[in-house]
Order: structure tokens, then C-alpha cells, then sequence
């Protein structure tokens, strides 16, 4: 089912793309912490990081490096066990997530290839599954962190997080199973050139999130309690429980959910591209720079999780309770019987 | 190769399940046998049963045994202490019972040396999900009928049962 | 390239070992954990046959079990969480009263 | 079907009554009550002219009603059957019957109305029984009746349940019905396995087939059986104990059972089957010594009652003594014609008691009475009458019966017995107007503060209420009485005897029912079977021609004078003793204290029961049937039954650990041999 095809070079060029998606995922969490503190400085009328480098651009390194050189510290009375295989499982979910998502056309690689190379790390013909399955083993990192390092603003932080993310997952699924709906396909890759047809005349423009808006808000939704960001940052919301699952965490074990969030908020950014902003494809762009117009939906997205962490403030739980299993499950649900109505109907 | 590899994971995280006393740990286990299955299913080019076994199974279930057992958070369970006096409640039914299981262990492997061997997968795998969806769809539309009530019916007695009396441990 | 009684062998073991777990441990959530791995056991024979005879009813049963485990697992859990209420305890000895 | 309207009717008047009667007013029930009966006797009346049209040969009406049981060969029909015998009967039951309830509609009118209605429907149910009982074409049907009637008059006697003493005498009579009654059906089945059947006309008929049995057999036992029946039913010696205890019941009660219908049963049961007892001729002889006895027995007693119920009710068994003594001498005829007049005049004397009762608000004790006379005319003399004929006085009723009885008795060569009826007959005169005497003559005894306090208790209730002024009887007890005199002043004529130019056209009546079925043709055959007995000698007689009438006429003109003889100076004893002067009563009670003592208890009868069987069966049954048989025994059997079952349980409890993983070994030991099972074969 891993569509590789058995030749070295290809072999060594889907390596090669593992590898720089690796990397990537990882500045783009570097990234991310610039962004998140310059994005909060721009809306509070701040300067926000300047000092380390030319507009403070250093500013993550520095971060890193302070992460490195605290020290690890781990209670007493915690499972060390568990306790250490917390934050691997967290990251490993949260890059793993990424392994099928497509984020381009093929490339030849400027003839260096015989053959066109799709952009992805693999291809399953489920992938959409895959990746709501890998998130949803995302969960268990927070869990054992939360119970295994055996205190209580832990434990609460665990048992609201994953609460919220099961719950929210319902709703995930549904808003997700009407573009399956309406793509007729469980491959990504398949799912984004379903959105390449032409809508209203404008060729490569059928993007799902016309065609299905309400799919495209809850899934938005949805995705933002999925990773834990505000408003729905329940896990760990200072004011209540010091800093959630994660309090007693400290130096890279902290360093990895840290690096976990971040990737899991591009992940589901690129997610939700793939299936409703319509991939890599643009109205008169060419597909072999799609990698282009990809990142720059992704990044379109990942500014408006910066923008509304820092201008909403957070919801009670109850709140966020009763809104996942009241509004967002029946809506999605009514969405998935609409959208296949429509496409009964209308034969889309 | 793959096959052995899932399969001892899946026995070895299995025999731990069942060797551990610490639930957390168990149910950890567990998802790790779960994965290796869904491995074998994605072996058996049965994708979609690979993705709903770590959906449902791991990410459901067994997150839901999590909760359990932390909101019970009985972290070891009760040794010999409490062995009860009552005869039938000693060890005696557990080792019964152990005998009892490596005896059904070792009729199923009879029946299967009876079986003679049996080939390699050799016809065409179905692992299009529009086969499954359309089958289950309509020769299988009854049960799945079934299997919704089934599950609203465990939902509401799920609530029932665990929802807290009025003065807790007043039934005694 | 593993052949059908690979798989039925592998299964028979997993099922033997959810099996014994029921008797060995002595708390009702490892318990039920076991029978999980019993229903496991059975999803992998299920698939494994389904396969050797290219139909789909073996993944369709295995949904199905899955949808019945869960239930299976939403009662038995809630189930756990009242006896624990009553008796701070999780060994099914402590249960035996045969009226409450 | 015409038959069945006659039981049928009382009984749909027990139904109303019983069922709605609570909710009825007095009027009403009283109305219904009457009202049945009434029809029942126009339909009496309609099918006996109905049966007189036919031929003599074969005068009867039969009916089936249904088909009771069958068992393989043997079947019982539930069969009504009108023959002249019964007849007669019906008239009785249902012409009496209707007067007494009229009389009852006035005589209980103070009781409450769920009372009034109760008491109707019992007495309803009891003429139904009673009809069926003489209906009856076999002896389980009549056995219906004969227990039907028994269960009325227990519930009638008890009538006053609150009462210690009438609840006992109820329960009193029962049982002693009961004794009776074993000894009937055993005698039924006795016949039934004789005689492969139950129906009388069969049993007759095979009977008139058999030579009478010299020496004591089967036939005998059977009849003897029987006899002990009719003497429980019939208070006969030595059952005739309840009799008098059942004078607790409402008089008018007394009147219709205990005086002239189901007392007389016995004798009716005799008479249907006379043509079997005339083959048991030792069962006949002791049918009329027990008569004889208890006639003169009784008498002796009646003569120092002071209760004038009990007085009756001892009469009543002398008289019933003189119906056995009758029919065991062979004078069927005559014992039913004594029966017939005996119903009239003594159900009179009863509701005359009643009406003295009535006016004197409960007071029973003929001590505290006298000086009635003026205050009761129509009581006084229709009583009186009543007396007259019981008494035997020429002209009325009771002379022609009894005197027949005698003269049969004398003429069956039975002198001894023949002197006792005499003597029997003596006192009879003598108790009855020391009653009459006592009662209406003299001056007043009576306590005006007695009323009130008397008033309660006894059967006519709440007459305390009514102050002392005395009143005759109210209309409707005047009619019954009134009626109930002329009958028996009228009744003994239609048993004329030939010695006074009558031509005894009861017996002419009675013959077909008397004698064996189908066999009128060959009259002689019955004739010569009964020959060789000297007892069955009168019975021959009434078939015999006039020649036997010819030369006994002589005889029978003596022994009538004779016993008008007697029964005056009965009377003449009587007013010497208590009208002239009362003094001599006392000193002959001193002078015979001892006898007196003895008489007033009865000899001692009840005590004598109560030591021999009562007390014996009483420490029995607590000695040995509750302390050892059901302490030990039955509460041993049912009390180990349920420790063997709690046992058992403890043992399987055992199994029943409440361990799941207990249970779930099992299932999987189950599994795992049914798999092994499979794998092995």
C-alpha cells in the first residue's frame, strides 16, 4: 500500500523529502514561537522581541537553547516511566500526523528525476483515517503526563484536555466525513484535485469550503480544541491549574510539548487545507508551484490561530463542554445528511 | 519481517497486559498490542480495519479505560490480602481457570494441525472502502440498524449506572 | 509470506492469553481488558479468513464487534465505577454478594 | 319438565334472596319467598290432578332431567319422578310449606332485613331439597335432598349464630345427621352391589323377585343401614338427641322441619322402598320395636318439659315413633297417612307455640304462662283443636291415623307393641293438655317484668319493645293457623277406614307406590312372596279382597272405641292433675322425685353420649391426633419436606458463589469440553 516505486533514486528523493518535512516541522515550531510573541506584541501595541538578532529574529534559537541547558527535573512521587514516555508520544503523534499529508503536486525536481515525485511523505489510500487516528493517539501524551507526574493540576489538566479532545474529535470526524462526501475518496491527494475542477468559472477554484462552509467552520473549530489553543486552551490555563499537563514538566521534555503544539497546529492547519482551501491548487498558479501556495494557505491559517489566541479570552469548561456535544456534534451532523443530499441532488 | 515482528509485539504487549499489576500500564500495553494488530490488519491489506482498530479500539476505548482508572485511581490492585474465606473463592478457581485456558490453547492448535496446512493468501485482497461501505450498506443494513440502538441503549445505561446517588455508599 | 495458520495460530494464543488473564488478575479493569484482548483475538481471526477468502464480511464483522466492544466497554466501565462506590474496591471477590 | 318447575321455583326464590336479599325490604323478600312457594304448590297441585288422570297401572310421571353420572355400565340419571306416594309428599311439603312461610312473614318481621332475607332463602332452599328429596326416581338423587335438607336445618337451627346455645344445637344436629348418613349411603352402596343398581323402581323390581330372607342377609343389612339413616334423619332411638336441641331455631322452623316435613323423611324413605323391606323381614321388626320404643320413651319424657317447644318436639318424636312402628308392623299405608295428618296438627300445635311465644315476646316457660285463653282466642282454640287431634279424640285427624296403626299393629299379632302405642297414646293425651292446661288456662304467671327480659334472646326478638299488653295472633299467623285446623280437623277423612263405611281411598291412593312395579297385573306374584311372613301378613291384606276387611271390621270397631278411651282419659289425667287441683301435681312429683329428676334429664341421654363418645373423641383428638399425629407426624412430613429442600439448597448454594470468575471457569470448562467433544470424534 506504500505507493513506492522501487528505484534508488526515487527511494533516495522520498527519503530526501521525509527528511526535509522533518526539518521543516521543526523550524516551522521555531517559527511559530517567533510569530506567536511578535503577532502578541503587534496586538497589545508592543515592539515584542528585538534584542537577540535583528528584530529579535533570534529569538527562538535563544529559546532552544535555554530549554537545553535547564535542568531535567522530575518528582518524586511520579511514574518515570510514563513520565518520560509522555512527551515522546505527544511529538512522535504530532510529526507522525504529518507523514500523509500532501502538500504538493509532483516534481521532477528540475529533470533530476525521470519520473514526477509527488510531494508527501506517503500516500495511504486512507490517509484522511490515518491522520485522524494519529491524532487521536495524540491524546495519550497528555494523559500520562498529566497522571504519571502525580499532581493534581496535572491530573485536571489530562483529564480536561482529553476529555475535550475525545469530545471534540465526534464533531472532527463528522465535518471531515462530508468532505469524504463530497471528494468520494479517502486520499488526500485525491481530496485536494476534487478541488481542482473550476467553480463559478474560475478554473481550480472548487475549494470544499464553498462548496461546504459549515463543514470548513467546525472542522476549523474543532481543530483549534483539538490542539489545545485558546480559546479552548483548557490544558493548561494558567489561571486555574498552573500550567495543566505539563506543570511539572521542565528543560526538552517540556521543550517537546512545546514543540508538539506547535507541529500538531500545522499539521491540522495543513490538514484543513488539504480538504477544504483546496490543496496546493490556486486560480493561475501552475501546479509545480503549488508547494508555494500551500504554505502560504497554511500560513493564512496559522496567523488566525495566533490572532485569535490573543484576542478571545477563554471559555468556562462547562461552556466548552456543553457547546462541543450541544452546537458543534448535532451541526456537523446535520451537515454530513445535507452535504449528501446535495450531492444526491445536485450530483456534485 | 513484519508479520513476526507485529505478532510477537502483539503477544508480548498482551502476556504484559495480563502480567501487570499496575492498570495504567496494562491499558498502555494494550494500545501497544491494539497497534501491532491494526500493523497485522494493514498486513492483511485490510486498511480500514487498521485505521477504526487504533480509532475506535485505542483511541476511544482504551482512553476511556484511562479515565476509569484514573478517576478510580487504584493504581495496584489488592493482593492475596483479601483471599475470602469461602471456598470457592480461593486461588483455587484462578489456577482452574489458568489450566482451563492453556487447555483450550492446546485444542485449538489440534484443530488446527487437524486442518492440514493451508496456502498463502493468494486471490485478490478487497481493500477498496467503497466495497466494505456498499456491502455493509445493504446486506448488512438490518445489523448496523441493530448495532446504533445497541450502542444509544449502552450510552443511556452508561449514564444510569455511573451517575452518583444521592448520598453515595448509602446502599451498603 | 505468513499463511492463514500463521495468523490463526497467532490469534489462538492472543485468545488463550486474554483468557487466562480473566482468572489470574484480581482486578475488574485489568479483567476487562483481557476480554478485549479476547475480542482481538477473534478480530484477527476474522480478518486473517476474510482475507483468505478475498470477501469483505470479515473487516464488516469486525466493525461490528468493535461497535459491541465499545458498548461492551461503556457498561462494564460504568458498571466499575458504581461497585467502586459502594465497596473501595476493584476485586471482583469483593462483589460476591449474591444480593445487595 | 313440570317437575322440575316445583323444586326449581323455592330454589329461584333462594337465589333472589340469597343474593339481593340485603338490598330488599322485608315486604319484598317476604313477597318473593311466599310467592315461590305458592307456585310451587299450583304446580304441585296441576301435576298430581295430572297424574290422577292416568290409569292406575300406570299412574306415574317421570322426567329426566339430565344424565348425572355415567361410569362405564353404570349411569345415574338426575330423574324427577311423580308417583302417588310422593305425590302426597309435595302436597305437604309445598301446601304446608307455603302456610308456614306466611306465617314466617309476620312471626320474624322484628329481625332486621338482611335477617328476614337470609332466613327466607334458607327456608326456600329447604323446600327445594325437601322436594327433590321425595322426587328423587333413585336414591342418589334422593341422597341430594336427604343431605340438602340436613345442611338447611343445620343452618335454620343456627339461625341465631350469636347464640352459644343455638349454634351448638345446630352443629348438634349436623353431626348427628352426619352418623345417619354414613349408615344410608353405606346402605346404598350395599344395594347398588346387590342390586346393580340405585333406581327404586329397579331395585323394587328385583326385589318382589327374592323370597323374604328367613335369616340375616344382605337385604337386611342393607335395609338395617338404611333404617339407621332414617333414625338420625327421623330422630329416631338412639339418634333422636338433636330433635329437641333443635327447638332453638325460629319456631316456625320447628314447624316445617322439625315437625312436619324433613323429620318425616325416614318414614318416606321406608315407604318408597317398602315393597325391599318387606323382604328383610328382621329389619322390619327392628324398625317397629324401635319405633315402638322411642314413642313411649319420648312420651315419658314430654310429660315433664316445661319448655313448650320441648314438649312439642318430644311429641313430635313419640309421634314420628308411631310412623316407624307403623312401617315396621308392615302398615305402610298407614304410617304414611299418620305422617300426612301428624304434618297438619302438629305444624299447628308449633305455630300456636309460636303465636304464644310471639304474644308473650319470647317466653318459652309454660310455668310463667296461663290465664291465655281470653287474651288468645284464636291461638287458644285453633291450639286446642290441634291438641284434640294429637290426641286422638274421634272425629279428627290424629284418631283415624293412629288408630289404624294400632289396629294394623294389634292385627300383625304385635300385642306387646301394641300395649306400648296404647300407653304412648295415654300420655300423649296427657302432656299435650297439661300444655294446654298450663298454657292458656289458670290465672296469669306471667311476670310483666319478664317480658322485656325474655324478650332477647329467644327467637322472637325484640318484642321488649311492645311493652306488656298482650296481642293475638297478628293476620297472617291467624291465616296459617286457621288453615293449618281445618286441616286437621279435614285430613284424616280421606283414610276413612271400612270399619266406618269409608272406603280408605288413601290406601287405594297409595297402592301403586307401595307394591312392586309392573306387577299390578300379577298382583298375586307379590302377594304370594310376601305370604309366608306373618309381618308382611297386613300388607297382603290390602291387597287381599274384602273378605280379611269382613272379619276384622269387629275388631278394629273395638280397638277404636278402645283408644278414645284412652285418649280421653288421657285428657281426664291431665285435668285432674293441673286444672283441679295443681297441688296434686306437686306431691306426686314429690312422692317421685327420683323418676322426675331422671325424666326432667332426660334420662340422662346427653350426659351419657357426652361421657361414652363425646369426651372420649375429644381427648383422643387433642391426646393423640393433634399432640402426637399432627405435632409430630403431619408437622414432621411438611417440616422436613422444606429442611430436606433448605438443605439441598445449602449444598447448591455452594456452587452459587457470586464469584464471576467462578462462573466464568465453568463456562469456559464448558467450552473447552464441547470442543474437545468435537475435536475427539
Amino acid at each position: 500500500m506504500f505507493s513506492v516505486i522501487s528505484n534508488n533514486s526515487f527511494v533516495i528523493a522520498q527519503v530526501g523529502i521525509a527528511a526535509v518535512v522533518w526539518f521543516l516541522l521543526q523550524i516551522s515550531a521555531a517559527v511559530m514561537v517567533y510569530f506567536e510573541r511578535k503577532v502578541c506584541a503587534w496586538l497589545q501595541q508592543r515592539v515584542g522581541p528585538n534584542r537577540v538578532g535583528k528584530a529579535g529574529l533570534l529569538q527562538p534559537i535563544a529559546d532552544v537553547v535555554k530549554l537545553l541547558f535547564k535542568e531535567e527535573l522530575r518528582p518524586a512521587a511520579a511514574d518515570p516511566w510514563l513520565f518520560a514516555l509522555a512527551p515522546i508520544i505527544s511529538a512522535t503523534a504530532a510529526f507522525a500526523a504529518f507523514a500523509v499529508v500532501p502538500f504538493g503536486g509532483s516534481t521532477t525536481l528540475f529533470g533530476l528525476l525521470s519520473e514526477p515525485l509527488p510531494l508527501h511523505v506517503a500516500d495511504v489510500n486512507v490517509a484522511v483515517l490515518v491522520v485522524f487516528a494519529i491524532t487521536s493517539m495524540g491524546v495519550y501524551g497528555i494523559v500520562l503526563a498529566g497522571w504519571s507526574s502525580n499532581s493534581k493540576y496535572s491530573l485536571l489538566g489530562a483529564l480536561r484536555s482529553s476529555a475535550q479532545m475525545i469530545s471534540y474529535e465526534l464533531s472532527y470526524g463528522m465535518a471531515l466525513a462530508a468532505v469524504l462526501v463530497l471528494a468520494n475518496s479517502m486520499s488526500l491527494r485525491d481530496i485536494v484535485n476534487a478541488q481542482s475542477g473550476s467553480l463559478l468559472g474560475i478554473p481550480q477554484f472548487r475549494w470544499f469550503v464553498f462548496l461546504n462552509p459549515l463543514g470548513f467552520l467546525l472542522f476549523f473549530i474543532a481543530g483549534i480544541a483539538e490542539t489545545n489553543r485558546a480559546p479552548f486552551d483548557f490544558p493548561e490555563a494558567e489561571q486555574e491549574l498552573v500550567a495543566g499537563y505539563h506543570t511539572e514538566y521542565s528543560s526538552m521534555s517540556f521543550g517537546m510539548f512545546f514543540l508538539a503544539e506547535y507541529i500538531n497546529m500545522v499539521t491540522v492547519s495543513a490538514v484543513t487545507t488539504d480538504l477544504f482551501l483546496g490543496g496546493w491548487w490556486f486560480p493561475g498558479v501552475p501546479e509545480s508551484l503549488g508547494w508555494l501556495v500551500f504554505l502560504f494557505k497554511i500560513s493564512v491559517l496559522l496567523f488566525f490561530y495566533l490572532w485569535m489566541r490573543w484576542s478571545l479570552p477563554r471559555y468556562r469548561y462547562d461552556q466548552l463542554m456543553s457547546f462541543g456535544w450541544k452546537v458543534m456534534l448535532p451541526a456537523s451532523v446535520l451537515n454530513v445528511i445535507a452535504t449528501a443530499a446535495a450531492v444526491l441532488y445536485f450530483g456534485l | 519481517m513484519l508479520f513476526y515482528f507485529f505478532g510477537a509485539l502483539a503477544v508480548i504487549a498482551s502476556l504484559l497486559v495480563i502480567a501487570q499489576r499496575n492498570p495504567v500500564y496494562s491499558v498502555l500495553l494494550l494500545i501497544t498490542s491494539f497497534g501491532a494488530l491494526s500493523g497485522l490488519y494493514v498486513l492483511l491489506d485490510a486498511p480500514f480495519a487498521a485505521a477504526i482498530q487504533i480509532i475506535v479500539y485505542a483511541g476511544a476505548i482504551m482512553v476511556l479505560f484511562l479515565f476509569v482508572v484514573m478517576l478510580l485511581n487504584t493504581p495496584h490492585e489488592d493482593t492475596d490480602a483479601d483471599e475470602k474465606t469461602h471456598p470457592m473463592l480461593r486461588p483455587g478457581p484462578m489456577r482452574f481457570g489458568a489450566a482451563m485456558a492453556v487447555a483450550l490453547l492446546g485444542e485449538l492448535a489440534w484443530a488446527l494441525s487437524r486442518s492440514g496446512p493451508s496456502s498463502t493468501f493468494s486471490n485478490t485482497p478487497v481493500t477498496s472502502l467503497s466495497a466494505i461501505g456498499y456491502t455493509l450498506f445493504t446486506d448488512y443494513a438490518f445489523q448496523f440498524e441493530v448495532t446504533s440502538v445497541l450502542i444509544l441503549v449502552a450510552m443511556v445505561g452508561a449514564v444510569l449506572m455511573a451517575r452518583r446517588e444521592d448520598q453515595p455508599g448509602e446502599k451498603r | 509470506m505468513p499463511s492463514l495458520n500463521d495468523y490463526l495460530i497467532l490469534s489462538a494464543v492472543l485468545f488463550t492469553i486474554g483468557t487466562a488473564g480473566v482468572f489470574v488478575r484480581r482486578n475488574l479493569i485489568t479483567i476487562l481488558l483481557s476480554i478485549e484482548i479476547m475480542l482481538n483475538a477473534v478480530n484477527l481471526s476474522f480478518v486473517a479468513f476474510g482475507r483468505a477468502f478475498g470477501t469483505v464480511e470479515g473487516q464488516i464483522i469486525v466493525f461490528f464487534v468493535m461497535t459491541v466492544a465499545a458498548a461492551e466497554a461503556a457498561v462494564g466501565l460504568a458498571i466499575v465505577i458504581a461497585l467502586f462506590r459502594h465497596r473501595e474496591s476493584l476485586n471482583p471477590d469483593a462483589f460476591t454478594a449474591l444480593k445487595w | 319438565m313440570m317437575l322440575l318447575l316445583i323444586p326449581l321455583f323455592p330454589f329461584l326464590g333462594f337465589l333472589i334472596n340469597a343474593c339481593i336479599g340485603k338490598r330488599l325490604s322485608k315486604s319484598a323478600s317476604g313477597l318473593v319467598a311466599v310467592a315461590v312457594m305458592v307456585a310451587s304448590f299450583a304446580v304441585a297441585v296441576t301435576s298430581v290432578i295430572q297424574l290422577a288422570g292416568l290409569p292406575e297401572e300406570s299412574r306415574a310421571i317421570v322426567n329426566r332431567i339430565f344424565t348425572w353420572i355415567t361410569a362405564g355400565t353404570f349411569t345415574v340419571d338426575f330423574t324427577l319422578r311423580l308417583d302417588p306416594l310422593s305425590a302426597l309428599m309435595i302436597l305437604v311439603i309445598t301446601g304446608i310449606g307455603s302456610l308456614i312461610h306466611i306465617y314466617s312473614t309476620s312471626y320474624m318481621h322484628d329481625e332486621p332485613d338482611s335477617e328476614y332475607a337470609r332466613y327466607f332463602s334458607y327456608l326456600n332452599l329447604f323446600a327445594s331439597f325437601m322436594l327433590i328429596l321425595v322426587l328423587g326416581s333413585n336414591f342418589l338423587v334422593m341422597f341430594v335432598g336427604w343431605e340438602g335438607v340436613g345442611l338447611c336445618s343445620y343452618l335454620l337451627i343456627g339461625f341465631y349464630y350469636t347464640k352459644k346455645s343455638a349454634a351448638d344445637a345446630g352443629k348438634k344436629a349436623f353431626i348427628v345427621n352426619r352418623i345417619g348418613d354414613f349408615g344410608f349411603i353405606l346402605g346404598v352402596l350395599m344395594l347398588f352391589v346387590k342390586f346393580g343398581s340405585v333406581d327404586f323402581q329397579e331395585i323394587a323390581h328385583q326385589a318382589s323377585m327374592l323370597s323374604p330372607e328367613v335369616v340375616f342377609g344382605t337385604v337386611s343389612m342393607a335395609t338395617l343401614l338404611l333404617f339407621v339413616g332414617a333414625t338420625g334423619k327421623s330422630a329416631q332411638l338412639p339418634l333422636y338427641i338433636w330433635l329437641p336441641d333443635a327447638m332453638e331455631g325460629p319456631t316456625p322452623v320447628s314447624a316445617l322441619i322439625h315437625a312436619a316435613t324433613m323429620v318425616t323423611a325416614g318414614v318416606y324413605m321406608i315407604g318408597r322402598n317398602a315393597v325391599l323391606f318387606s323382604v328383610a323381614p328382621d329389619t322390619l321388626m327392628v324398625v317397629a320395636v324401635v319405633g315402638a320404643a322411642t314413642a313411649f320413651f319420648a312420651g315419658t319424657i314430654g310429660l315433664v318439659q316445661n319448655d313448650i317447644k320441648r314438649v312439642l318436639a318430644y311429641s313430635t318424636v313419640s309421634q314420628l315413633g308411631y310412623m316407624f312402628l307403623a312401617m315396621g308392623v308392615g302398615a305402610y299405608t298407614a304410617g304414611i297417612f299418620h305422617l300426612y295428618t301428624h304434618a297438619f296438627f302438629k305444624a299447628l300445635l308449633f305455630l300456636g307455640s309460636g303465636a304464644v311465644i310471639h304474644a308473650l315476646s319470647g317466653e318459652q316457660d309454660i310455668r310463667k304462662m296461663g290465664g291465655l285463653k281470653d287474651k288468645l282466642p284464636i291461638t287458644y282454640w285453633t291450639f286446642l283443636i290441634g291438641s284434640l287431634a294429637i290426641a286422638g279424640v274421634p272425629g279428627l285427624a290424629g284418631f283415624f291415623s293412629k288408630d289404624e296403626i294400632l289396629f294394623k299393629t294389634y292385627a300383625g299379632g304385635h300385642t306387646v307393641l301394641w300395649v306400648v302405642g296404647m300407653l304412648t297414646s295415654l300420655m300423649t293425651a296427657t302432656y299435650m293438655f297439661r300444655l294446654v292446661f298450663l298454657t292458656f288456662w289458670g290465672e296469669s304467671r306471667t311476670p310483666a317484668a319478664a317480658h322485656a327480659a325474655h324478650g332477647h334472646g329467644h327467637d322472637a326478638h325484640g318484642h321488649g319493645g311492645h311493652g306488656s299488653h298482650l296481642h293475638d295472633a297478628p293476620k297472617p299467623m291467624a291465616f296459617a293457623l286457621i288453615a293449618l285446623t281445618v286441616g286437621s280437623v279435614l285430613a284424616g277423612y280421606i283414610g276413612l277406614p271400612h270399619a266406618l263405611g269409608g272406603s280408605n281411598r288413601l290406601e287405594k291412593w297409595l297402592e301403586p307406590s307401595l307394591t312392586a312395579p309392573h306387577m299390578v297385573a300379577s298382583a298375586g306374584e307379590a302377594t304370594r312372596s310376601m305370604e309366608p311372613t306373618d309381618v308382611a301378613a297386613p300388607v297382603a291384606t290390602e291387597h287381599g279382597g274384602a273378605g280379611e276387611h269382613a272379619e276384622s271390621t269387629g275388631v278394629e270397631l273395638g280397638l277404636m272405641g278402645l283408644s278414645s278411651v284412652v285418649a280421653l282419659s288421657g285428657i281426664g289425667i291431665a285435668w285432674f292433675f293441673f286444672v283441679a287441683d295443681p297441688r296434686r301435681a306437686e306431691s306426686v312429683a314429690q312422692s317421685f322425685s327420683g323418676l322426675r329428676t331422671v325424666l326432667l334429664n332426660k334420662y340422662y341421654v346427653d350426659e351419657a353420649y357426652d361421657a361414652a363418645i363425646v369426651q372420649p373423641l375429644k381427648i383422643m383428638s387433642e391426646r393423640v391426633l393433634w399432640k402426637v399425629v399432627d405435632a409430630n407426624g403431619i408437622d414432621g412430613a411438611v417440616n422436613g419436606a422444606a429442611e430436606s429442600v433448605g438443605g439441598l439448597g445449602e449444598l447448591l448454594r455452594r456452587l452459587q458463589t457470586g464469584s464471576v470468575r467462578a462462573y466464568a471457569a465453568s463456562l469456559l470448562l464448558g467450552a473447552v469440553l464441547v470442543l474437545g467433544y468435537y475435536l475427539s470424534r
